[in-house]
């Protein structure tokens, strides 16, 4: 990886009240999230799941990290791999289960499945499977809120890969140039696929790149929950009190491969192993644990508590009903319904 | 209603509906390139920018998908955006956003979402533009579930269906052909909405079925006209909507003069024409007296030259030439 | 030729008809999203990285609009590239450089400049992959003149139709369906190259005529199989070049059978399925004793779960349904 | 405009061996370009020439300075504003002109017209009518020029608007990352239609787009021809050394409307009146004039001299013949011969 990043925003002020519950908060999310991904394989080798499956495994500090800063009034756009956003948004495990399996109990009414998952309750705006694709639309949503004089933000999380597609470009520019609420997130997990971030990029840091569309922009350590929490906060305090875009780049890694299809032949079981020992779970954990702030009993409670979670969701979604074919056509358009 | 009515032109009357749009609802903007101080590619702005500020009436960056998938978001974020792409030809560069974003979020959000937004864009030949600046492309865009598609081509639907477009709760795709912004004529004063459901019998006829849309719809009804001297009585039926299209209005048309001839500028080649010559075929064929013909573009890229672009495009000759064959005479 | 034959795949032919043309002209690169070291999406070019280099075999970014442009212009600037757009559904941000560019510049140029490119893209659905990755866009492609168009279906084709398109001096789109890499079948060993002109007849038959090509060739021919069980002998035509269209070929057979079906993973309206149907109004009709049929995917979105993917595609049950319609029995 | 540009390349040692026969051609060079251009405009208004016409008057310093750093066996890809382009790289005057008018005789035919001018024997790739369309096509001639170990370059010009389309994100990323002989040119003439730069870009420094892809940039004043060609020798110079893409950003003005429908409601009269006092032509001519290179009688003999070319090109043109109809499909496909 390149230099440190150009610019540097995080005010310590803005750090968010840090306490015991919100700890074992943000350990909770991390943890719902490895599971539900780890659980997602399995169902996939069952064919529970089909179609295209991105697991966001090694990467969850960021969503959880992020969302931490969002109230409910804010939105959220995201990529394929979006369970950890929706599940970090606050989308019940069950209807996100039930979407995995493409029931009508899904959070999707099943339409979707792991690349579309929506939830207009929690302004969650999806789930877009053409890389780049769902930049365009946090601008215009954005741009809906100053408009319409609310001040809330977007936040719009996008692979490193997707930095190098015009709409990457086109949506920065927008967003700087008219001023807009958007929180870009830039979950650079280095690789695009099979693709190596320095084998797609001539700029390979890309906060250098969001900082020359004047956004200011940092780059952060993507396995430190902490450490994007604040930086996420402090950026999120600053466009509501209308500064214009942020940027923040995740420097993270996916520990799985990128889909179900993917035999990994452009990287290296070490350097696989090598990032797994920063994995943000076991780092938080072991932090916690070390600051006496959770014990191991704890931290047993809490995955017993996810297992059973996670157990009901497959349950709902087991249960869960299959749309009549009758509906195909529905919601084509509004007068479908 | 009315019957005072007012002389105007086509880009008048597109005016008249973006600023009725934009007094009736403030959700309502238009965004695009160089709508605001420039006053659009095609005047159809002018004076905007003045009257409703640069909020509302937004010049944006030469970024086509940027700002359709911008105009995407807004309409989802509860705005009624109005985007104008400055010519079919650079929708290209937004074809995604539209394809894979506005027409199926709806879909695959699974009713949650809509996307009630409008987008504007000029079509067309017959300016000597040439390869890159001619596209007809209508007939792509008729082709995806999810949008709506339509084509105003008299001033009354220029001035009334944009306010039907809007109201949509779906994405609306709106065609104005470059060579109707000029046509002068006399509107109503008090034109109001026009649905976005329905073809229009503007000349009605027996003896064979003249179908069009947009730009052609004129070198229709002077066809004919042409046709009438000759005692063939046509009837013409402008199709303004293409996305849905209204079979009922074709087919009563067909059942009745069992011959038709379509006209489009499109290139011929998978072209709306042939979209409604293959409904007729599954709608209407035992009724036909005769094979459907169609009129349609040359398969080239449109040239410079007048005399190669005339040559390229439909005539009216052409479809007096197709009239006459379908009725074998 | 031989009549020894191999074991192999759809993948494996692709893949080797791509090594054929690399060996065969220093010109020839492939060009894409992942092509090299992962081997490809759909492992088409697995192993190729190793065997011929990062430069001939040339990893991409995320830039579809630049990748496809630089692609023609290297073509233009004396190389033979094969670009690889992962699948159809990126496409749509390159067709602005497909169709403004490649399409235009022989003719605008007065012929100056020609453009030998090969753009290969998975194409259609199946893998239940949704939305916005099930897109069926040949017909799309078809409407355009200056590029050609292929689909090969069959082991022979897709070995050897790709060398024929580099050899081509136009731009040529060549696709291919999503459903097919895996299907295995014998090839001889010595397949050669395959001319990128006409439709191939699949199975000979005089009662009706179904016409299809790429990803519903085989649905098509297990119909043809259901049909025969029943007495009906139905010619199956694989199009397979999908601009120019061979006309000769489906005429023939419609003036046999005097009764065509057409099947197109396309939604219907404005498909490439609604051309053909409107060539044979204009060609055949006469020779026609029932409308020509359509069996068209369902004009929505492509959903998630199987049962509703299988039910907007076309499936054997709607074609054989057709086929007895067609029939009138 | 904004900050002097982040980098500066032009080595003294590149500038051009400077001569008075060298500068009579640069100044006959422009004067040429001005005067076409001007008798365009007259005959647009006489609907000799139709269509789209957009001229170049004001920037006749970028296209002639750059032109000069070329050699015939590189490769030029212009813009819808290319007559300059066009003149400077050789073209005939009369067989452009015949293009203008859209007769057989004209550099393509008479099929392009003035937005699409091709001439394969110059390496002339294009007129493009869509903006930034032609600078993919630049990246890719480059890539077959080094995949054919040509020590060739591809000159790829666009105005600064293209800056905002993600054509020009994607091209320059893909240069700089494989390493390929462009060198790009902004024509930054502060508007893009009747949109200001400030407008359209939230960074309006364009030659720090570049750098921010890593291709060393130089922003350069777009009227003096004497600094527009020492800098293309110089980047030329490490291109053809195998230093990858360079980028120069030249800063002038357009004199005329974007095009003859324009009004011009968005400049002001005295804006323009401004930059024409900082006319390259009148410049350089002054400039020549003081240091006693050039006396009033010679400027007069070679405006004279233009003046009889152009009249013969329209001679040309005028007696040049109408592409037969029944030619129409020629060329759509090779075949069609
Ligand atoms: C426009 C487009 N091109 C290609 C693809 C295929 N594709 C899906 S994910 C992906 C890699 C994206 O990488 P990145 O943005 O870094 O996100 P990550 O998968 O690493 O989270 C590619 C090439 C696509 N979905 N959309
Ligand atoms: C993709 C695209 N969008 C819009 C247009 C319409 N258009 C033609 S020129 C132009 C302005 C371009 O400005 P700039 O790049 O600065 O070049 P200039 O005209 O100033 O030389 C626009 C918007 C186009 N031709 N192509
Ligand atoms: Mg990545
Ligand atoms: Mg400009």
């Amino acid at each position: 990886m390149s230099e440190p990043p150009s610019e540097y925003h995080v005010s310590t002020a803005a750090k968010p009240h840090f306490n015991r519950a919100h700890a074992l908060h943000l350990l909770r999310q991390m943890l719902r999230i490895r599971s539900f991904e780890e659980r997602c394989a399995e169902l996939y080798t069952e064919e529970k799941i089909r179609g295209f499956l991105h697991l966001y495994s090694g990467e969850e500090a960021i969503a959880v990290g992020v969302m931490q800063a969002l109230k409910p009034e804010d939105a959220v756009v995201a990529t394929y791999r979006e369970h950890g956003h929706a599940l970090a948004r606050g989308i019940a495990m069950d209807t996100l289960m039930a979407e995995m399996y493409g029931k009508r109990e899904g959070v999707s009414r099943g339409r979707g499945g792991s690349m579309h998952v929506f939830d207009a309750e929690r302004r969650f705006y999806g789930g877009n499977a053409i890389v780049g694709g769902g930049m365009p639309l946090a601008v215009g949503l954005a741009l809906a809120d100053k408009m319409q004089g609310h001040a809330r933000v977007t936040a719009c999380f996008f692979g490193e890969g997707a930095a190098a597609e015009g709409a990457f470009h086109e949506s920065l520019n927008l967003a700087e140039l008219w001023q807009l609420p958007v929180l870009f997130v830039c979950e650079n997990n280095l690789y695009a696929m099979g693709t190596a971030l320095a084998r797609s990029e001539s700029e390979t840091d890309i906060s250098r790149k969001a900082a020359c569309y004047r956004i200011p922009a940092m780059a952060l350590d993507g396995m430190d929950v902490i450490a994007i929490e604040a930086a996420a906060h402090a950026a999120v305090a600053e466009i509501r009190a209308g500064g214009g875009p942020r940027f923040l780049e995740c420097r993270s890694y996916r520990f799985r491969a990128h889909s179900m299809f993917d035999a990994q032949l452009y990287r290296d079981k070490a350097e696989v192993e090598a990032w797994k020992k920063k994995c943000p779970l076991l780092r938080f954990r072991h932090w916690l644990e070390e600051a006496g702030i959770l014990s191991m009993d704890e931290t047993g409670r809490i995955e017993a508590e996810i297992d059973a979670e996670l157990d009901a969701a497959i349950a709902f979604a087991e249960a869960g009903t299959w749309e009549p074919v009758a509906d195909l056509a529905r919601d084509v358009y509004t007068e479908d319904r | 209603m009315s019957t005072e009515t007012i002389r105007t032109t086509y880009r008048e009357a597109v005016r008249a509906a973006i600023c009725d749009a934009l007094d009736r609802d403030r959700r309502v903007f238009l965004m695009g390139e160089d709508v605001g101080r420039y006053g659009g590619c095609y005047a159809v702005s002018k004076g905007l920018y003045d009257q409703y500020g640069p909020e509302r009436i937004r010049d944006t960056p030469l970024s086509e998908c940027g700002f359709t998938g911008a105009g995407i978001g807004a309409a989802m974020g509860g705005m009624r955006p109005i985007v104008e792409i400055m010519t079919v030809n650079f929708s290209l560069l937004a074809l995604d956003q539209i394809v894979n974003n506005a027409a199926t979020i709806r879909h695959m959000s699974g009713g949650q979402f809509h996307v009630p937004l409008v987008i504007r864009m000029a079509s067309g030949a017959g300016k000597q533009l040439a390869a890159q600046h001619s596209h007809s492309l209508e007939g792509w865009y008729g082709h995806v579930p999810g949008i709506k598609v339509i084509a105003p081509a008299t001033l009354e639907d220029a001035r009334g269906m944009l306010w039907s477009a809007l109201e949509d709760p779906d994405p609306v795709i709106l065609f104005e052909h470059v060579m109707l912004y000029n046509r002068e004529g006399e509107l109503t004063a008090d034109a109001g909405p026009v649905p976005i459901t329905g073809a229009a019998v503007r000349r009605a006829g027996t003896d064979l079925s003249l179908i069009t849309y947009g730009g052609c719809l004129f070198k229709t009804l002077d066809a004919a006209e042409e046709l009438a001297a000759d005692g063939i009585a046509a009837e013409v039926i402008d199709l303004r909507c293409l996305r849905p299209l209204d079979d009922a209005t074709v087919m009563a048309s067909v059942r009745k003069s069992h011959r038709a001839v379509i006209i489009d500028e499109g290139w011929c080649t998978g072209s709306l024409a042939g979209e409604v010559s293959a409904r007729i075929m599954e709608q209407a064929f035992w009724e036909l007296d005769a094979p459907v013909g169609r009129v349609c573009s040359a398969e080239v890229p449109i040239p410079y030259p007048k005399h190669l672009e005339d040559e390229a495009l439909p005539q009216v000759r052409d479809i007096v030439a197709a009239a006459r064959a379908a009725l074998g005479r």
